[in-house]
């Protein structure tokens, strides 16, 4: 039987991974895809949780998580489709309008 | 010494809170306004409302109990109970006539508007009812705060109508009005929060249930030590005399009116410069009367100076409207004179003379408002022998103009007849003044006419006048008959007032 | 009314169909009107007619006695002798006037109060003002006016004394006068007036030489016989009438001398004669006054005469001019003819009428001891005689001739004219004619030795002095100084006055308004507005100006001060800025970093400080 | 010991995919890492006795999210960046480290940690677990389930307006 | 009311006054019609006059007439009352209306006069006015009617519109309104505060309230106050209202203002103070004196004015201080005199106006220098100015020697032999005068050059009767003053229900 603290351990690195992803990469896609990382990272944990604790709210969560992550995949994907279209780029350093 | 005297009380004889129905439909109707945009449908609109408002403000005479001083059709709820201000409204002979009196000129002032408004009709319809809301609400409050108030809001409105639809010095004009009448009110509320302060002692040291209240009604019973009437009817009376105007405190009076558009002058005439003498019969004499007894001196030689002094003014004025403005000056100072004569017929002509001050001027700068949107000027002397140009409007003018000058038979007679008679009562020292005044009025009212109707048509840019069409002539036949009617037939706008003048007489005189 | 015909009310009422009338038909009225009261008169018998309430008066119009009876048969008789000298005319207006100025006297003769006696006098003098308007020439015009003025100021003496009568007495009953005092003066100042008393005579003298040739006969007739009348009735014995009587008839011929006009001279005989009548008047008895009436009697139908022989000669030679007349008698023979019977009759010639009375009121004066009175009469009457029946006639008709061609006067004049003098011989011989009719009964006898020959005595000599002094009694073309001077200057200074004091004070007054109000108000107009203008609005405009002042300064406080601390501290704060502004890269990379490295720091803080704080921290069971 | 297997198996692999997915420069090998891990996931769900979770994971993030983010790939035809890294590369996998090793402490060292390892009962539950799941999601959670459809309906809405944009030159 | 008489209810009074205004209304409603415009002004004058008429055996009976309106003010009623006085001169206006009604449509005529339905309709209202001050009941009532009568005549006064009308009528309004409003009004609000009524009545309404110096004020403020008696200082509007077309110049002086002045004076002395008062506070003395100053001044210089309309004015100005002499006598005689005189000089003063707007109609004649021989071209004109300045004279038996006779035996009544002199004495002004205009017209040669008095003057030889609607009128007149003379009894009689 594995522990849960395993699991917790996957998901943590796994979330941390994402992390760094997010603020490492310069391509908005894979910044997204990172996002996806850290969702799954959570899944896990929820999943695991349920498991242990014997109760079938931490997967019903984590079904709220994924359909939230499509609907956040189709949001993040038209932006970029639209930042593309106005910059030709998906290079986040790119765009700076935030600079003051 | 003061409770036993006097009591008032307030009662609610109909149902439905008409008073409150007539304060607040101009602003509803303002509301509507908002949403609209094509001309037609703006002006249908407040004219609806006004005329609406007007209906449901015949209500009132119609229900009104007449020869009691209660408070009628009174309302109150609590509105910010820990500081003891309630939404109280009612209204008494004082105060009736007056709310008729705005409702009237309101449905005059929106058709005399129909044209000649170029620019921001719809600006200018809310601003003309939210002055009707204000100016209704002033008569109506019965709780000094909410009497207050209106009294403040109303300066908006009124500001918007002469800074944007007025002459070419409005900036000037407008600017005055507003701090004239604020330094004004300023001074009248540190003298309600004393009144205010010192029921709380009362009701503290009879252990009353309400420890604070603006009420008039409860502030009726709270006595008041002679020195602190005093400050207090000082305080106040900047408040009021800045606002009827009296006399060092006029100027302002003729600058608004020569700027103001003809509707703003309109009301600002007849009804707004009642709001001051309203005050002092309101709030002065009931709240205050040693005081009121102390001043006596001061506030008739104050009233006889401004009739003389208006009078003569007027004399000097080649602007018509300035003229008129400075009558007006006059015929607050008669107003006052009856007012301070401390004694029926004074109290009554005074009343009656604000309602009669209210049409005859109102309808003079109507007149005044018709040449200046057939000539656009107000100058005199670019006038004369119009009579034979606008037969129709000669004929209203002089109706009006003889009103004004207190021919026997049209309505002015009646107010002035009353404060004279109260005026010599009192001490006849002021009368003669009063006397002079008269005269004089007659004087520059009967020049006026001779000089802008009579003669022969001499500047040619008169020849093309048109004559008052039907929508004038209906605004100008509703005021020619109110002014017969009263001047005819006062009894039925006596009736209703001397409850009230009974009231203020008992408890001035005690 | 309805027995007895006022004669007067016949006249006037008669009178008022004259202009309807034309050619002979109008003639004949003419003198038929007068003739037809006269035969009136003569039927009526004495009594009361025409009782009348009027304004709480009992009226009394037909008064008959003998008295009245006898004044009433000469007027009818005058009016119907003038109206056949007249008929020539053809002005209406004349005849009118004429016709309601006898009617009104004759209203006066019967009048039985006060009251309808006033009216009637009033009527006579407004009626006989146009008999001397009718005249063409200018002098008539002022004459005129002269002449109603004073008669007028007569009537309101006059009236003033009735009222004072009626008030104090109860009753205005004209009989003899008991009044006393102001009343008496009054009601005599009245009376006296239109009897030419001096100094209250000179209107005659004025008025009546400036009338139409036929209006002086009537003038002369009328208003003076018609006072002699009231005079007889109310005063008789009133004394101071004798002198003032007396110094008529003197003054009179006095005046006479120094005239020049032909009527003006008559006219002051005029004044003399009924001097003669007022001295009868005066001394009041019986014979007296019966001296008086008939005096009045004969005065008026010689007097007329003479008038008429005047103005017969100024109708045929348009002059009146003593010095502009000579020589007429070779051309106007019975004009001259019947004049001298006038003038005869005037100077009491006996044989002529005015021997008969005149004599009468000299002896009536004699009988009561007034010798003074009796010589001054009769020196009176030499200078009558002197004048009227020698001057006169010597100067018109002989004298130089003035080489006058002049026809004599048409038929009508000519016949009133005979008429008249045909009464004056009549009377002058038949006394008792005259007598019979006169109110008391007459037990005198002009007709004795020592009369007629102290009368022709005095005329005769007066004849002598003339003829002896003719040189010095040239007349002159001069015009004399008499009482109208008083009312002539005093009118024209009264309307001096009334042309400049009064106007200007009238001016003023109506002025007043603009000069005591309106002005002032205007200044005071002026001065509030300046007022307004200046000190109130001024002080306002102070404040106001004050406020910006402060405004003014509060905005340097403002700027300099506290803007200037605020700009301190955004210049310290732009200096920041500039440092930390590396901060914003405005890349998303470096805010999420961030933010992650402060939730990361929260994160440590809390788990660091979590069992220090239990209460701010999360407490998981 | 299979399941030691299997859930080494499936974390280290979904580890190694992440670690993937967030290095390889070309967006296409990032992609399929991201398939992997996806997968690795879903195989440790399965290990939980999440078959239904694990069955979502596979069809609506491998099958559906990813072919989604593979066809923008395509469509934007992006090209691989020489520092596809960022110049905080370094700052931040030190962060990464340091939030890593701090978490894993406070896993550790959690009281909580030892309670759950204990309390864990093998006992399979009555229902199966995806007929639990459809129950709860039915009626406990029936208000979320709704407002999560919404949260997608505007989701979607969203991507269109966005995407359907026309050029504004 | 301190009336111990009979009092009848009656609406007739009030329909007198209405009469007028109703024919006002028509007359405006017919503006395009003169001949019908007009038939409504003599019909309703003849209305009236019945109306007013049938009042009269009442009034003689000793009986008054009473019709409260509706109470206009709490302690004031607008009511109106049929009393001798009243009726007097309420029979005298309208009377003279309709005389004036005929007149008016001869001279507007032929003088073509412009706005004359304006004319007519002032013409009918300030009738209406003058026969509602006759018939007030209280000084309130009187007011109002006073006031609008000022007001109504004022375009009369004003009718030809140039700048000499218009200065005159603004003379005429100052001197009105600025009298009544303020010494007026001041007096009657005095007079009610010490009073408290405004009701007249027969011995006064004082009742023995006020103290002597204030009730002496109050009865200067009334002199005054009614401008229209015209007492001197406060006369010369009339003078200056002389711009007035002569039927305008007939109505002020003869039928409606001037007489609605004395009138009111009248009662002011009668009703207000009564008698009684007035002796006690010494004011018939002072009011005599103030009279006989008028009488004569005025007397002295209409001597000196050319204009036949001004001496006329002048001359009214004087008369009418008859009237307040005769009253301020406050003897038997004195009163009756002084009432009497109301119609004895209206009837006579618009006789002469109507002969001066004939003149005026038939020759544009003003001065009466120019006037001579207008008498020969106008005998019936001429004819009834003699008359009519007979009357003014006082000689028997027009109609105002009947008030001279009266007021003549106040006088001595009121052991006042002054005044008895200023009578006299104004009779001699009179005479001086009147009748030189009645010797240039009769008897004076016609001016030679018509150029010389102006271009509109018409020449002598042009000149004759103007038209019937002109002198029937004031033939009529000139006889009515022979026959009031002759036979004054009804309005003796009114008079002494007056004074009873």
């Amino acid at each position: 039987m594995v522990p849960l603290s395993y699991y917790i351990v996957v998901s943590t690195t796994m979330f941390v991974v994402g992390l760094v992803g997010v603020l490492v990469r310069r391509n908005f896609l894979i910044i997204l895809y990172a996002i996806e990382l850290m969702l799954n990272a959570a899944n896990i944990n929820l999943v695991a949780f349920s498991h242990y604790f014997q109760s079938v709210t931490g997967q019903i969560i984590s079904l709220f998580i994924i359909t939230i992550a499509a609907g956040e995949a189709a949001v993040g994907l038209a932006i970029i489709i639209v930042l593309f279209r106005n910059k030709a780029t998906t290079n986040v350093d790119e765009i700076n309008l935030l600079k003051w | 010494m003061l409770g036993s005297l006097g009591e008032i009380s307030a009662i609610q004889q109909i149902g439905p809170p008409v008073l409150s129905w007539v304060i607040f439909l101009p602003l509803v109707g303002a509301a509507i306004l908002l949403f609209l945009k094509d001309e037609k449908q703006i002006r249908a609109v407040a004219l609806q409302t006004v005329l609406i408002t007007f209906l449901l403000s015949l209500l009132l005479p119609l229900f009104f109990n007449r020869g009691i001083s209660e408070m009628q059709f009174a309302e109150r709820y609590d509105w910010i109970p820990p500081l003891g201000i309630s939404y109280h409204v009612g209204v008494d002979g004082i105060s009736l006539l007056l709310v008729l009196l705005t409702t009237f000129l309101s449905v005059l002032v929106v058709l005399f508007s129909w044209k000649g408004i170029e620019t921001h009709l719809k600006q200018y319809m809310i601003c003309l009812l939210g002055l009707e809301t204000t100016l209704v609400g002033v008569f109506a409050a019965l709780d000094l705060f909410l009497f207050f108030l209106f009294w403040e809001v109303m300066l908006i409105p009124m500001y918007f109508l002469i800074k944007t639809w007025g002459g070419e010095n409005r900036d000037y004009a407008s600017l005055k009005f507003v701090l004239y009448t604020l330094l004004g009110s300023v001074l009248m509320l540190v003298g309600f929060v004393i009144l205010y302060l010192n029921y709380h002692d009362f009701a503290t040291a009879q252990s009353l249930p309400v420890r604070y209240s603006f009420d008039f009604l409860d502030l009726l019973n709270a006595p008041l030590s002679v020195e602190k009437q005093v400050w207090v009817f000082l305080l106040i009376f900047f408040g009021f005399a800045f606002k009827v105007p009296m006399f060092p405190f006029h100027t302002w009076l003729p600058d608004a009116h020569v700027e103001a558009p003809t509707a703003g002058s309109v009301l600002l005439a007849g009804v707004l410069l009642k709001m001051g003498t309203y005050g002092f019969v309101r709030f002065s004499l009931p709240l205050l009367p040693e005081a009121s007894h102390i001043f006596v001196p001061l506030m008739l030689l104050l009233g006889a100076v401004g009739i003389v002094y208006g009078a003569l003014l007027a004399l000097a004025q080649d602007d018509i409207k300035k003229l008129i403005a400075y009558s007006s000056i006059s015929h607050l100072g008669f107003v006052i004179l009856g007012i301070f004569a401390l004694n029926r017929a004074g109290l009554r002509g005074g009343m009656i003379q604000m309602i009669n001050h209210g049409i005859s001027t109102s309808g003079l700068f109507l007149v005044v408002g018709f040449l200046y949107e057939r000539r656009h000027t107000r100058s005199i002397s670019e006038y004369g022998g119009l009579s034979k140009q606008v037969p129709i409007l000669a004929a209203f003018y002089l109706i009006i103009s003889l009103s004004s000058m207190a021919f026997p038979g049209t309505n002015g007679f009646v107010g002035e007849f009353l404060i004279l008679l109260g005026a010599f009562k009192s001490d006849w020292r002021f009368a003669v003044p009063a006397m002079v005044g008269v005269l004089l009025g007659a004087a520059y009212l009967l020049w006026l006419y001779q000089r802008t109707m009579m003669g022969n048509l001499e500047n040619p840019k008169n020849r093309s006048l048109p004559d008052l069409d039907r929508r004038e002539i209906g605004v100008c036949a509703a005021l020619a008959v109110m002014i017969l009617w009263i001047g005819v037939y006062p009894s039925p706008f006596l009736k209703i007032i001397d409850g009230s003048v009974e009231f203020i007489a008992s408890r001035v005189e005690n | 009314m309805i027995n007895w015909l006022h004669p007067g009310l016949l006249l006037i009422f008669g009178a008022l169909l004259v202009p309807f009338l034309k050619g002979r038909v109008k003639q004949g009225y003419l003198v038929l009107l007068p003739s037809a009261a006269f035969v009136n008169l003569v039927l009526t018998a004495p009594g009361r007619y025409g009782v009348v309430h009027f304004l709480g008066q009992e009226l009394v119009f037909g008064r008959v006695d003998r008295l009245s009876l006898i004044f009433g048969y000469v007027f009818t008789l005058m009016a119907a002798i003038g109206m056949v000298y007249a008929l020539h005319v053809k002005e209406d207006r004349q005849h009118l006037a004429a016709l309601v100025y006898v009617g009104a006297s004759l209203g006066v003769v019967f009048a039985g109060d006060y009251f309808s006696l006033f009216i009637f006098w009033e009527m006579m003098a407004f009626s006989s003002v146009f008999l001397i308007w009718s005249q063409k020439w200018k002098e008539a015009a002022g004459a005129g006016f002269r002449y109603i003025l004073v008669h007028t100021f007569g009537g309101v003496a006059l009236l003033g004394g009735i009222v004072l009568i009626a008030v104090t007495q109860g009753s205005i009953t004209f009989g003899p006068n008991h009044a006393s005092g102001l009343a008496f003066w009054l009601i005599l100042i009245g009376f006296i007036l239109n009897a030419a008393v001096p100094p209250l005579h000179a209107w005659l003298a004025d008025a009546y030489p400036e009338a139409t040739v036929t209006g002086a006969v009537f003038l002369c007739a009328f208003t003076t016989k018609t006072a002699v009348y009231v005079l007889v009735r109310a005063f008789s014995g009133t004394e101071i009438l004798i002198y003032l009587g007396v110094a008529m008839a003197l003054y009179g011929v006095i005046y006479a001398v120094l005239e020049n006009d032909i009527r003006r001279l008559l006219a002051y005989h005029i004044i003399s004669q009924v001097g003669y009548m007022v001295a009868g008047v005066g001394i009041g008895t019986e014979m007296a006054q019966n001296g008086s009436v008939a005096h009045a009697f004969s005065h008026i139908l010689y007097k007329a005469l003479l008038f008429m022989g005047a103005g017969a000669v100024i109708y045929a030679t348009g002059r009146r001019k003593l010095t502009e007349l000579g020589g007429l008698y070779k051309t106007m023979p019975i004009t001259l003819t019947l004049y001298m019977i006038g003038g005869f009759s005037i100077s009491a010639f006996p044989l002529f009428s005015g021997f008969v009375s005149k004599s009468m009121v000299v002896a009536a004066g004699a009988e009561q001891h007034l010798p003074g009175v009796v010589l001054l009469l009769t020196l009176a009457s030499s200078g009558t005689f002197l004048h009227t029946g020698l001057k006169l006639p010597y100067y018109i008709f002989f004298g130089k001739d003035a080489g006058i061609q002049a026809k004599e006067p048409p038929l009508n004049m000519l016949i009133g004219m005979g008429l008249a003098a045909f009464l004056c011989i009549a009377i002058g011989l038949f006394p008792d004619l005259l007598y019979r009719y006169l109110p008391y009964p007459v037990h005198f006898h002009p007709y004795t030795g020592d009369h007629v020959v102290g009368a022709l005595s005095i005329l005769l000599f007066t004849a002598l002095g003339f003829f002896l002094l003719l040189k010095q009694l040239d007349p002159e073309p001069t015009i004399s100084l008499d009482t109208d001077w008083f009312y002539r200057i005093g009118g024209r200074k009264f309307l001096w006055l009334a042309d400049h004091p009064i106007a200007a004070y009238e001016g003023f007054v109506s002025e007043m308004y603009r000069t005591m109000v309106i002005r002032p108000m205007k200044r005071v107009v002026l001065l509030c507005r300046r007022f307004d203008v200046e000190v109130i609005d001024g002080a306002v405009n102070a404040v106001g100006r004050g406020v910006f002042g402060g405004g003014w300064l509060s905005n340097v406080f403002e700027n300099y001060i506290i803007y200037g601390f605020i700009n301190l501290l955004g210049y310290a704060n732009h200096v920041g800025a500039r440092i930390f502004r590396r901060l914003q890269t405005g890349s998303v990379h470096n805010y999420a970093m961030i933010i992650i490295i402060g939730f990361f720091i929260l994160v440590n803080i809390y788990i660091l400080f979590k069992d220090r704080f239990p209460s701010f921290m999360l407490v998981v069971k | 010991m299979t399941q030691f297997f299997f859930f080494f198996y499936f974390g280290g692999g979904a580890i190694v995919s992440s670690v993937l997915t967030v290095g390889l420069r070309n967006p296409i090998y990032c992609t399929l890492a991201l398939l992997s891990a996806f997968i690795h996931v879903a195989g440790l769900f399965i290990l939980l006795h999440a078959e239904f979770i694990a069955a979502i994971q596979v069809i609506i993030y491998a099958g559906a999210v990813l072919v989604l983010y593979l066809f923008v790939l395509m469509l934007l035809n992006l090209k691989s960046n020489e520092t596809f890294f960022h110049q905080q590369f370094w700052i931040a996998l030190f962060l990464g480290v340091v939030i890593l090793g701090e978490l894993l402490l406070a896993l550790f060292k959690s009281p909580l940690l030892g309670k759950l390892e204990t309390a864990v009962s093998e006992a399979p539950s009555a229902i199966g677990n995806t007929e639990k799941i459809g129950l709860f999601l039915f009626n406990e959670y029936l208000l979320p389930f709704e407002v999560v459809g919404i949260i997608l309906l505007g989701g979607i809405i969203g991507a269109l307006v966005l995407a359907k944009q026309t050029p504004a030159r | 009311m301190r009336y111990h008489l009979e009092t009848l209810i009656s609406i007739k009074p009030f329909l007198a006054v209405l009469v007028s205004t109703i024919g006002a209304g028509l007359i405006l409603a017919s503006d395009r019609k003169p001949n019908l415009r007009e038939g409504w002004s003599v019909g309703a004058g003849v209305i009236k006059l019945l109306i007013v008429l049938s009042m009269a055996p009442a009034v003689l009976a000793g009986q008054t007439i009473e019709y409260t309106l509706f109470t206009f003010l709490p302690g004031f009623d607008i009511k109106f009352r049929v009393d001798p006085l009243g009726l007097l001169f309420a029979t005298v206006a309208s009377s003279l209306w309709i005389v004036t009604s005929f007149y008016s449509i001869g001279y507007m005529r032929s003088t073509h006069e412009h706005k004359q339905t304006r004319y007519f309709t002032c013409f009918a209202v300030s009738l209406s006015s003058a026969i509602g001050v006759a018939f007030s009941a209280n000084l309130l009532t009187l007011f109002i009617f006073y006031e609008i009568l000022s007001f109504v005549t004022y375009p009369l006064v004003a009718h030809k519109e140039t700048e000499e009308a218009f200065a005159g009528a603004k003379k005429y309004l100052i001197y009105l309104m600025g009298t009544s409003k303020t010494l007026l009004l001041a007096a009657i609000i005095l007079t009610y505060n010490i009073a408290g009524t405004l009701e007249f009545s027969h011995d006064g309404l004082f009742g023995g309230k006020g103290n002597p110096a204030l009730l002496t004020v109050v009865y200067f403020l009334f002199i005054f106050g009614f401008a229209k008696a015209a007492i001197m200082p406060v006369h010369s509007w009339l003078p200056a209202a002389m711009v007035a077309p002569t039927p305008v110049s007939a109505l002020l002086h003869a039928v409606a203002v001037v007489k609605v002045g004395v009138f009111s004076v009248l009662r002011v002395i009668f009703h207000v103070f009564g008698p009684s008062l007035m002796r006690e506070l010494n004011l018939g003395v002072a009011t005599a004196l103030l009279a006989s100053f008028t009488i004569l001044m005025a007397s002295i210089y209409a001597l000196t004015r050319d204009n036949l309309k001004a001496r006329l004015a002048y001359s009214t100005v004087s008369q009418l201080s008859y009237v307040v002499l005769g009253a301020s006598l406050l003897t038997p005689s004195g009163m009756l005199g002084g009432i009497l005189h109301i119609a004895n000089h209206a009837v006579s003063k618009i006789t002469l106006f109507f002969c001066a707007g004939s003149i005026y109609v038939a020759s544009h004649k003003i001065n009466i220098s120019e006037m001579s021989g207008i008498g020969r071209k106008m005998p019936w004109t001429m004819a009834a100015f003699a008359v009519g300045a007979l009357s003014m004279i006082g000689v028997p038996p027009v109609a105002g020697f009947v008030t001279k006779w009266y007021l003549a035996l106040g006088s001595i009544e009121a052991k006042a032999i002054p005044i008895l002199f200023v009578l006299l004495s104004s009779t001699l002004l009179n005479a001086a005068y009147f009748i030189p205009i009645v010797y240039k017209a009769f008897f004076e040669a016609p001016l030679p050059h018509p150029q010389s008095v102006g271009a509109q003057a018409a020449h002598p030889e042009e000149i004759h009767e103007a038209s019937l609607f002109v002198v029937a009128p004031l033939v009529l007149t000139a006889v009515g003053s022979l026959l009031i003379g002759l036979f004054p009894d009804y309005f003796l009689a009114l008079a002494k229900a007056v004074i009873r």
